[in-house]
């Protein structure tokens, strides 16, 4: 993966470049709700609360400070500690599975009601206008932390949204290694029993959903940077809609189907976008339904069970 | 006085669209534990069955009041058929299968009428109060939004279908041992919600005008009263409709939509962290 | 009238019936006696068409009801008294019955009934969630026997009752079975209440019929402490 | 009363109208092993779910090891020492054998110690072999001794089981019995079982419980003897 990443700038333009920097922003934004759902188990339907929240957090920061550093701090902390009161509620509340989900859902959609209403002069953070359903343009992009003047050219901020996303992908690979992940993985098995072992199965899932929300956070500010702009659309029925079809589409319960899920949807998207044959909605709402009703597990774990299931030479001990 | 009054029939108004947008979903969540996601679509197909119907020649009341609702019930039907009842039992895959639904009915509409938004004059004028005017087409949906609790409080306490529907609410296995086909029961449970959105959607029409996404507008609102009020149907939605309508209109008055929209959120995850299977999940149990 | 054979049946991953063979013929009051976890309860319900059949056949007045769903047993008249009586808790007493049968004519149905029971009708406009659990095993009756049932299936009617309501059961389930000629299939762990009341007793242990006894037979010591479990064999 | 494990004083918990436990005053002593039997909704399992916390009792206390754990959290009492087997095996799915144990050792030890103890329990219940497969795809006698690996692997101070035997044939009763035994060496233990063979194999001391309340608590052949126990099993209603 590093290698690709390192080969890629020399073999593709410059609009290709940034396509594939918004791609990468958009994997780390599919591992966040990875995470939390296919291993939390935590029906979060709306994991664009979080990334909203990094997008604009970052905007207003970084608008208000003229430099970037402390905005994508921020970016990745407001949303993380929004998720930790919220989950707080949720957890400790013992809401269950489906009620969970509706909440998630209908704070994002509030979030994008709230933004859309914040047309005007009142609504602005220090120097920085909120401007409702318009958006904030010309937000200033990352520079190199200390040296607001030097900002990162597209080549550079490709490699950071690609070393990003390497962290995060390895960050989690380490984390369901640790204790802590494995239990977070027993906690989606069997809820009941953890709590008969000892384990406080409210903090896991708090801790959980929290660090998913600082994910999707620093995927909102890498969003938010690559255009240079943010608008209540991040909060969107169909923003927080992809990320939840991304998920499906690869799978429950690995982080490359995420991945691979969001990359299908994303190019599939692009194309519908620039051909305007059919409504982008539209497909995707048979496609959502299509793998709900007939791939339910998603297509990593599939094929990995058809990989179990077909005799592979090499891979046949005998134990006698 | 005057303002008192005025106070009034805005409280009374959030209330009641709040009743309006979600006493369909309440009735399928209630019934059969299945929450719609693609109740919003619902609302917006009843808002374009309305409009197309009255733009068509159709009277504006026959097109908001009967083919509205006809409409949508249709579409419940087929959708409980084809997708609720296959995932019957699962209800996670219900809850994303219908969320594939919206998204499908919002392409299909937007190919159909493009994304711009449609509308009907509201009928009726306006009544003078004092230094204020209030519309009378929103008295009027008051009335109805009443009228509508009314009949379905009627309906399951005296007809026989409605006696089938508790019986079958309380405990589905033990209906079926006395010969009663759950089925049947929930295919008629999502018409009668979906027919009841599509009612909604219809009469909010001329108020909000209609677009593929208007949907969105107001699911989270009635998702959040439905999931508050809990599983009795008409003491649920009453009681959440009538805290969360209030909640908004007064600081929304007061202060700004936003902070009235704000408001009604953080009252509803408070409310759910005290009681966390809604109002009447604790108080009124028992209730309709 | 009904006719079990090579009954097989799991509740989740564990096995409860493994091989279950029944003949109940019209008329016949059956009783089947065994310990928790025997797979009584299972077994009823496997009749009834809630736990879904592995393995075997039922039939029930010569149709094969295997695999039917199980409205369609009981509008074929297969009543069903379950353990734990499962009345309607939010519902009126009256309106427990009425669901026994939604027809035309309910009322009239309903207040014929309640003629049999008389314990109930005072309690007609009360919730049946509020009865004590012997009115609502009374209840339970009446609302099976409302949908006119040809053959009862009958789980631990003794279950938590008072002693006195025992009395009142055995005295209703006689007039069913002599005076109705309703066929009756009850289990029970409750000997005695067998005892007085079947006309054959099936022993069942893990999940299959051990072995048939007469109801004389029951109050043998031998037997007793078999059925207990001290002296198993 | 030092010397008390686990003591409860008029624990009582209420469902709507019904009282499922009533007024329970149980004392268990250091390395006792108690036999808990009763018939169908005597209130076995909601006892043992209130001594687990899984239910908040309406009234009265849970005295263990001195602390009173009355309303405390499921994971906080367990925390305490009471592990429990449940009547119907509760376990992860998706997860190995090994990684059961695991889980449980690892969470009062070290990442080494937790794993010598899971290579420990495996030899002791006999799973070895079967120690990567998924526990999902397990038969239910094989699945009742995962739970008991896992129970035993986070060595708590008192064992709760609530049916160790159903399911079981004649030679894995008497393994399972020899078993009990042997924890009981060290642990107190608290066990429910409707196998009057096995409570034979391992009872000394014999809790009996009808309609929610202890009837009588005696030794094992004490017990066999009474009338009163006697009538209960047979129907004869006796002793409410």
């Amino acid at each position: 993966m590093v290698v690709i990443a390192l080969g890629v700038p020399q073999v593709v333009d410059q609009f290709g470049l940034l396509q594939l920097t918004i791609f990468a922003a958009m994997c780390i934004l599919a591992l966040s709700l990875g995470f939390v759902w296919g291993y939390g188990g935590i029906l979060c339907f709306g994991q664009s609360a979080f990334f909203g929240l990094g997008a604009y957090a970052y905007a207003v920061t970084a608008v208000d400070l003229g430099e970037s550093t402390a905005a994508a701090i921020l970016a990745v902390l407001v949303p993380a500690v929004f998720a930790a009161l919220l989950g707080y509620f949720m957890f400790y509340g013992r809401l269950s599975d489906v009620y969970l989900g509706v909440i998630t859902l209908s704070v994002t959609l509030i979030f994008f009601n709230l933004m859309n209403s914040t047309a005007g002069d009142a609504y602005r953070v220090g120097k920085a206008r909120l401007n409702g359903f318009n958006g904030m343009p010309s937000l200033p992009t990352l520079n190199v932390p200390g040296d607001p003047a030097r900002l990162l050219d597209p080549t550079e901020t490709f490699y950071l949204v690609m070393a990003f996303l390497v962290i995060v992908y390895v960050g989690l690979h380490v984390l369901l290694a640790s204790h802590f992940g494995r239990v977070v993985v027993a906690i989606r098995e069997n809820e009941a029993r953890c709590e008969l072992l000892g384990y406080d199965v409210r903090l896991h899932k708090l801790l959980v959903f929290t660090i998913g929300g600082g994910i999707a956070g620093l995927a909102g500010c890498l969003f938010a940077n690559w255009g240079a702009f943010v608008s209540p659309n991040v909060f969107s029925l169909t923003m927080t809609s992809q990320i939840i079809i991304w998920v499906i589409v690869g799978g429950l319960g690995t982080l490359v189907g995420p991945i691979i899920g969001c990359l299908i949807m994303q190019y599939l998207a692009t194309t519908l976008g620039t051909q305007q044959l059919a409504n982008t909605n539209l497909i995707f709402g048979i496609i959502f339904l299509a793998f709900v009703l007939l791939v339910p597990r998603g297509i990593v774990p599939s094929l990995r069970a058809l990989g179990a299931r077909a005799p592979g030479p090499s891979r046949v001990h005998d134990p006698a | 006085m005057d303002l008192a009054a005025v106070l009034t029939f805005e409280i009374l108004n959030g209330v009641a669209t709040l009743v309006l947008i979600s006493v369909g979903l309440a009735i399928i969540f209630g019934m059969m534990r299945v929450i719609n996601l693609a109740h919003g679509e619902f609302l917006m197909l009843g808002g374009y069955a309305a409009i197309v119907a009255t733009n068509h020649g159709v009277n504006i009341w026959v097109a908001m009041v009967v083919v509205a609702p006809l409409v949508v019930g249709v579409v419940g039907v087929i959708a409980e058929r084809l997708i609720i009842r296959v995932l019957y039992g699962r209800m996670i895959d219900t809850l994303l299968a219908t969320w594939g639904l919206s998204l499908f009915f919002i392409g299909i509409v937007t190919t159909i009428f493009g994304n711009t938004v449609a509308g009907i004059g509201a009928p009726l004028g306006s009544l003078g109060v004092g230094r204020y005017s209030i519309s009378l087409y929103r008295l009027v949906l008051i009335g109805i939004a009443a009228a509508i609790l009314a009949v379905i409080f009627v309906a399951l306490r005296q007809t026989r279908l409605g006696l089938i529907a508790r019986g079958t609410m309380e405990n589905p296995n033990m209906a079926a041992a006395l010969g009663v086909s759950p089925p049947r029961v929930y295919a008629t449970t999502f018409g009668v919600g979906a027919a009841l959105t599509g009612l909604a959607g219809g009469l909010l029409a001329p108020i909000s005008g209609v677009l593929p996404t208007v949907g969105a507008a107001y699911v989270a609102k009635a998702f959040i009263t439905v999931i508050s009020g809990g599983t009795a149907i008409l003491a649920g939605t009453a009681a959440a409709s009538s805290l969360f309508g209030s909640v908004n209109q007064l600081l929304t008055y007061f202060t700004t939509p936003v902070i009235g929209e704000a408001g009604l959120l953080a009252a509803a995850i408070l409310l759910l962290r005290v009681l966390p299977h809604g109002i009447t999940g604790k108080l009124f149990k028992g209730s309709l | 009238m009904l006719s079990v054979t090579d009954l097989h049946a799991r509740y989740g991953r564990i096995p409860i019936l493994n091989g279950i063979c029944l003949e109940v013929a019209a008329g016949e009051f059956v009783g089947v006696l065994g310990h928790n976890g025997m797979g009584k309860t299972t077994l009823l319900k496997t009749l009834m068409g809630f736990v879904p059949v592995q393995r075997g056949r039922i039939l029930f007045d010569g149709a094969d009801v295997t695999h039917e769903a199980a409205y369609v047993r009981a509008r074929r008249g297969l009543g069903y008294v379950p353990q734990g009586r499962e009345i309607f808790p939010g519902l009126s007493v009256r309106d427990n019955l009425r669901m026994g049968f939604v027809g035309r004519g309910a009322e009239e149905r309903v207040d014929a009934i309640v003629q049999t029971f008389p314990r109930l009708v005072p309690l007609l406009n009360r919730r049946g969630g509020a009865l004590s659990g012997g009115e609502q095993q009374l209840l339970a009756i009446a609302r099976c026997l409302a949908g006119n049932p040809r053959l009862i299936l009958f789980d631990e009617p003794t279950e938590g009752i008072q002693p006195s309501i025992i009395e009142e059961l055995v005295a209703v389930l006689q007039t069913l079975h002599r005076k109705q000629a309703l066929t009756i299939v009850l289990v029970e762990q409750n000997l005695e209440f067998i005892a007085e009341l079947a006309t054959r007793v099936l022993l069942i242990q893990k999940g299959a019929i051990l072995r048939e006894l007469q109801p004389g037979e029951l109050r043998q010591a031998g037997v007793l402490s078999e059925f207990i479990g001290v002296d198993r064999a | 009363m030092s010397d008390a494990v686990l003591q409860t004083l008029g624990l009582s918990i209420r469902f709507g109208g019904v009282e499922a436990v009533r007024g329970v005053d149980f004392t268990l002593a250091e390395r006792e092993l108690r036999c808990l039997i009763g018939p169908n909704g005597a209130g076995k399992s909601t006892l043992f779910k209130l001594l687990t916390g899984q239910l908040k009792p309406t009234a009265g206390r849970i005295v263990f090891r001195g602390h009173d754990i009355t309303g405390h959290h499921t994971h906080a009492i367990a925390r305490r020492g009471i592990g429990i087997k449940t009547q119907v095996p509760s376990l992860f799915d998706g997860l190995t054998v090994r990684e059961h144990l695991w889980l449980a050792a690892r969470r009062t030890n070290p990442a080494e110690r937790a794993r010598a103890i899971t290579e420990e329990i495996l030899e002791r219940i006999g799973l070895a072999s079967l120690a990567n497969g998924a526990v999902g795809r397990l038969s239910h006698g094989l699945r009742q001794w995962v739970e008991l690996g896992t129970v035993l692997a986070g060595n708590p101070e008192l064992i709760l089981l609530d049916e160790p035997a159903a399911g079981m044939t004649h030679d894995e009763v008497a393994r399972t019995a020899e078993l009990v035994r042997e924890i009981n060496r060290t642990h107190a233990l608290i066990v429910v079982e409707h196998d009057m063979q096995f409570v034979r194999m391992i009872a000394r001391t014999v809790t009996v419980m009808h309609q929610g309340a202890v009837l009588v608590e005696d030794t094992m052949d004490q017990i066999m003897k009474n009338a009163t126990v006697r009538d209960i099993y047979l129907g004869k209603h006796g002793g409410s």
